[in-house]
């Protein structure tokens, strides 16, 4: 709280008098009083977009709801982030993203660190109820150093907006539209192929899922590099156990 | 340059071309000239001339004239009678009549409609510019601008215009707010983008009459402190474009476009944007995307693009039809517009009837009249001595209306009271060969696919509703399936990112509503009212069951 | 200001329509959707060398142009046949029975919507809405509007244009 | 799945002259790993054993599925028809019903082949990869359905334990919960994938 020139708000979130200045959103002064907010495309440092909705929080007077990760703070406003419908939406959400793709955990190297998996968990989905879609798509593993794996992909759009926003190359971007919408490199070329990408691995580290992942690396050190989650995992059944009698 | 001066220059281009007494008048917009209008306008043309009849009766390409089931249609002089389904081998008549009998009987089709935006569609030759300035076009401009903006602001607001795209937002208001923002660069842009399928108002407007939206465009320019303006229209309305390209340059050679417009200080010009085929871009902020040269993908909202819209500069938004309502509003005054209608909608609107009814065309109507009256005055009722089964507007983001609902009148409230929306005019009307599921999954086949696919509850909710759609309409849907409908519709309307997915679910919700019968005929009878759905038989399926 | 020197693909003179609406823009990356559309009309379909060229000359990333030509229904990344046939899916056209007519003519040619038949002759497009629904049902034969249409006209029209060497 | 009904919930040996719990295990399309892991709860099966009679299961030697069973956990994925014959058949033979681990629950490594479809994935096995004859069978091997799924999918499903496979304590856990007459929260005992 010092001189920055910005006005100060304060309001109210669950019920709790917190403050944020005017520039702040909701998720950020969230985040500032431990209150968690789940959410899967924000990421501190990358422009907001708004697209994965579990951030959606109900605010007094309004009729929508609105997402946290956007939404700006203003005097006297009041917040509710964990209502029961929320739940049941944000549950909903999560089983759509896991409904769309071809989320196979047990087989996944980000079995253990990854987003999508670690919210199911918490918020608490059992299983998804909506049928699966079971799309095809194929794994461009042409980069030297990094796969791409499009069925684990949540088109979170983090890859596209660190690659253009802080790397500056945009070697990424999304292709088609609806659910046929996908990342690309460049012309939708193999990303072995790219003319643009500079190899520099910030689209792998901020994927919240196992669609970017570095080669001959397993979770463990793709957690390190995060420096997310330090469980260590490995997801074939025949050393199943002993690595879970290493953590217990 | 004063207004004196602009008629003078019409009257000029006006006499340079020879025209008669009498004017026949054929209409040119796409629906007749599919139905080849124009050879019927060229055969009146040679016969006029093989006569020597010049001096007395001329031919005039027009905007749409409303009927375009019956077309090609010709009118003479400012006469209500409409004559159908002319045939080049007509002309003789059709000469003889403007000769001795331009004003004849009125037809009912025009008789309960009331024409303010369509008010010079079918009348002017929307190719020339002259024509519109000699009805009065150009002259609430001129007027405007010895106004203050504030000044033309209250009387949009007085007149309680509301948006015509659709939401029903009041003019006035929007256009307050993007004067607020202050003294900075500002845009104004026309959404002509009509994406609903079966709604085709704006773009006989502007294939029938370009110069008002422009002029509206314009003023509202002139209100809000914009100096540059866009419409953006969408790629399948090739005439529309063409006629617009035209009207701008015409507007721009006559001054009433472009640098110091009548020789005031204000200055606006016009670009225009071609669409590239995505619904989505009719939602503002991603119509702004699109111009912008992107992906047409929505952001949510706030900010407004009356605060941040296009290159981040404050940007008002209005649809063709929104505009269309400016000039005759600044011209008569506000009070005057205000004066028709019901009480929180005001004015008249523009629909386009389609679908199973006998008269299919482009109607304007004071608002609050009823369902009944449009369909069945106006429409002329069902064809083929069918029973009326619903009526649907708003496109993908309405809903179906049934029967017991058509002494409702036509109103932004009553139409959302009944699950549907005002939408942007299309009316679709279906009898009892229609299959309400067939309908519901349709449309959802629609959004589904127009889905930009930026958030996940309308990307692939809308999928997994067409899912179940699909199955209930192939005998293999459960009683499970209509109360997940039900729930998945809740969650895609309130969870999606802009205004497409959440009204997705309504043509799903308005049809469950009121035709559950029809969905549970299909889930436990295995039956389709309507006969419309094929089921699939075991023995079609061979060994395997349908299973999801 | 400066002078920007643009090569072009190949001395192909369509090459220069398309510089030309690229000029008149301004060479602005927002005139990338007016620059494909001119693409299109001049050449009939993006191929990789004019999205290309395009994306270099108005300097917008690769992978932003693909995601705008493959965003929009209207641009094709693959070459259209020698005769269209667009079916108006619209909401007045499908209730009085172009989905019939689109699965006659899939049946017929045995195409599916967006492609195109062996011969190169025939491709078979959907439109969402024409605007024409006072002529239901509508279709489009190499641009020209078509309304109330039959299942047997059409398909008599598409095969004397699927025939034609 | 915290609505819990009376006549599903598990006696629980209040009543001292009422029998064992009923219990059966199924194995649909999986690796039986989940078995394995029930297995593995060691010497507290033996504890169990006390208060539920295992009735029906590929541990043991039963080969009709008893008239009613209190609880059934089925492993795997529903992938033919007999898999669903199967799964229909138990359904209506039990009271409560458990997905037991991934496969059952989201089709898991099973449904890896769904993308590709039945005839590429068969000629795949049987003919491109084939060490002695390359054809593929019609007898023994189910035809398989054109996607894998979950057992939810088909029939009504009354908890989930997730993991792949869920371990061996997740398992126990459900097991005394029910047998304590609740129904327990399995999300915190065990994930997808573990």
């Amino acid at each position: 709280m010092v001189t920055t020139g910005k006005k100060v708000k304060t309001f109210i979130i669950d019920g709790k008098d917190v403050s944020g200045t005017e520039d702040q959103t909701v998720i950020e002064v969230c985040r500032e009083n431990n209150i968690e907010i789940p959410t899967l495309c924000h990421l501190e440092g990358l422009a907001e977009v708004g697209a994965c909705r579990l951030c959606l929080v109900e605010i007094k007077g309004s009729n929508k709801l609105l997402p946290a990760c956007v939404t700006k703070v203003h005097e006297g406003m009041e917040v509710i982030t964990a209502s029961e419908g929320l739940k049941k939406y944000r549950i909903k959400i999560l089983e759509l993203f896991f409904s769309e793709r071809n989320h196979i955990c047990s087989v996944c190297v980000s079995n253990g660190i990854c987003e999508l998996q670690n919210l199911a968990q918490r918020l608490g989905m059992t299983h998804v109820h909506y049928p699966y879609l079971f799309p095809k798509f194929d794994v461009d593993a042409s980069h030297e150093r990094f796969v791409l794996d499009n069925n684990r992909c949540i088109l979170c759009t983090r890859c596209v907006r660190v690659c253009d926003e802080i790397e500056g190359a945009h070697t990424w971007d999304i292709m088609g539209r609806g659910i046929e919408s996908m990342v690309i490199t460049d012309l939708n070329k193999p990303w072995g192929e790219s003319e643009s990408c500079t190899s520099c691995g910030k689209c792998v580290a901020v994927c919240p899922t196992g669609a970017l992942v570095e080669k001959y690396k397993n979770a463990v050190d793709k957690s390190f590099m995060y420096k997310k989650d330090k469980l260590k995992f490995l997801p074939y059944l025949t050393t199943m156990r002993e690595v879970k009698n290493e953590q217990s | 340059m004063i207004i004196e001066e602009l008629i003078e220059y019409a009257q000029k281009l006006h006499l340079r071309e020879k025209t008669g007494k009498h004017e026949v008048k054929v209409c040119s917009a796409a629906g007749c000239l599919s139905l080849k209008s124009e050879a019927v306008a060229d055969e009146l043309r040679k016969k006029i001339a093989e006569l020597g009849i010049e001096e007395e009766v001329s031919v005039k390409p027009v905007g749409c004239l409303g009927l375009c089931s019956k077309g090609p249609l010709v009118t003479i002089d400012s006469g209500n009678r409409v004559y159908q389904n002319v045939k080049p081998e007509d002309a003789n008549l059709i000469i003889e009549k403007a000769k001795t009998d331009p004003q004849s009987e009125t037809d009912k089709f025009f008789t309960r409609q009331q024409k303010i935006v369509l008010e010079n569609s079918g009348q002017v030759d929307p190719e020339k510019i002259h024509d519109y300035i000699l009805r009065d076009g150009y002259k609430a401009l001129h007027d405007v601008l010895e106004m203050t903006p504030q000044e033309v602001i209250d009387e949009v607001t007085i007149s309680g215009l509301r948006g015509r795209g659709g939401a029903g937002y009041p003019t006035g208001l929007k256009w307050n707010t993007v004067a607020k923002t202050g003294n900075i660069k500002k845009y104004v842009i026309c959404n002509a983008d009509e994406g609903d399928p079966g709604a085709f108002m704006d773009r006989s407007l502007l294939e029938g009459d370009p110069h008002r939206v422009l002029e509206g465009m314009a003023i509202a320019a002139y209100a809000v402190g914009a100096d540059e303006g866009y419409v953006y229209c969408r790629a399948e309305y090739p005439l529309a474009i063409k006629r617009l390209k035209n009207a701008v340059k015409q507007a721009e050679r006559a001054g009433v476009l472009g640098k110091n417009i009548f020789g005031t200080t204000f200055s606006f010009t016009v670009d225009l944007r071609i669409g590239a085929g995505a619904f989505v871009c009719g939602e503002e902020t991603a119509l702004i995307a699109s111009i912008e040269g992107k992906r047409g993908q929505p952001r949510p909202r706030p900010p407004y693009p009356a605060e941040v819209g296009l290159w981040g500069s404050p940007t008002l938004i209005n649809n063709v039809e929104t505009y269309g309502n400016i000039a005759p509003i600044l011209r008569n005054g506000g009070e005057w517009y205000a004066a028709i209608g019901t009480e929180k909608s005001k004015g008249t609107k523009v629909f386009a009837l389609a679908g199973k009814i006998v008269n299919t065309g482009l109607i304007e109507i004071p608002m609050g009249i009823s369902l009944r009256e449009v369909i069945y005055d106006i429409g002329g009722g069902i064809p083929d001595g069918k029973k009326f089964k619903a009526v649907q507007t708003g496109g993908p983001s309405g809903g179906c209306i049934p029967e017991q609902f058509l002494d409702k009148p036509v109103d932004y409230e009553s139409l959302s009271e009944l699950g549907s929306i005002m939408g942007s005019g299309g009316m679709i009307i279906m009898d009892e060969t229609s299959c309400m599921v067939d309908v519901a999954k349709y449309f959802l086949d629609f959004t589904k696919d127009e889905s930009c696919g930026k958030c996940v509850p309308c990307r692939v909710g809308t999928v997994q509703l067409y899912n179940i759609l699909d199955r209930i309409t192939k005998g293999t849907g459960t009683m499970e399936d209509l109360d997940e409908l039900d729930d998945l519709c809740d969650l895609v309307k309130n969870t999606s990112l802009c205004g497409l997915g959440q009204a997705a679910p309504n043509p799903v919700l308005s049809t469950i509503q009121y035709f559950r019968d029809e969905y549970i005929a299909h889930i436990v009878d295995k039956k389709c009212p309507a006969g419309v759905c094929k089921f699939h038989t075991h023995a079609e399926t061979g060994k395997s069951e349908v299973i999801i | 200001m400066l002078i920007k020197k643009i090569i072009l693909p190949s001395d192909d003179n369509r090459w220069k329509l398309i510089n030309a609406t690229m000029k008149r823009h301004g060479y602005q990356p927002n005139s990338l959707i007016e620059t494909l559309h001119t693409v299109q009309e001049t050449f009939g379909y993006l191929d990789e060398i004019s999205l290309k060229f395009v994306a270099l000359t108005l300097k917008v990333p690769l992978s932003s142009v693909y995601g705008v030509a493959t965003f929009y229904n209207f641009f094709n990344l693959k070459p259209q046949g020698k005769h269209t046939c667009v079916v108006c899916l619209g909401t007045a056209c499908y209730i009085k029975g172009t989905n019939v007519i689109a699965e006659e003519i899939k049946k017929e040619f045995k195409l599916s919507m967006g492609k195109t038949t062996e011969s190169g002759n025939l491709s078979l497009l959907s439109a969402r809405c024409l605007g024409a629904c006072g002529i239901a049902p509508a279709i489009v034969i190499d641009g020209e509007v078509h309304g109330n249409v039959s299942v047997e006209k059409t398909l008599e029209v598409l095969r004397r244009h699927e025939n034609d060497n | 799945m915290s609505k819990v009904s009376e006549d599903i919930a598990l006696n629980t040996g209040s009543d001292t002259n009422s029998a064992k719990v009923k219990a059966a295990t199924v194995w649909l399309d999986g690796c039986s790993g989940c078995h394995m892991s029930f297995l593995d709860m060691d010497e507290r099966i033996v504890e169990l054993l006390e208060k539920i009679d295992l009735l029906y299961s590929p541990l043991v030697d039963h080969k009709e599925f008893p008239d009613m069973v209190d609880v059934t956990l089925v492993e795997g994925a529903v992938s033919s028809h007999e898999d669903l014959e199967k799964i229909r058949k138990v359904r209506a033979h039990t009271k409560i019903l458990v997905s037991l681990g991934d496969c059952a629950i989201t089709a898991n490594v099973p449904s890896m082949r769904n993308p590709f479809g039945v005839e590429a994935i068969m000629k795949h096995a049987y003919i491109d990869t084939a060490v002695t004859k390359d054809v593929i069978p019609n007898e023994v091997v189910p035809e398989l359905f054109e996607y894998s799924r979950p057992v939810h999918n088909f029939v009504k499903v009354d908890l989930f334990l997730q993991g792949c496979p869920p371990p061996a304590d997740a398992i126990h856990f459900l097991l005394t919960e029910l047998l304590e007459g609740r129904m327990p929260d399995l999300t915190k005992v065990s994930r997808l994938g573990k």
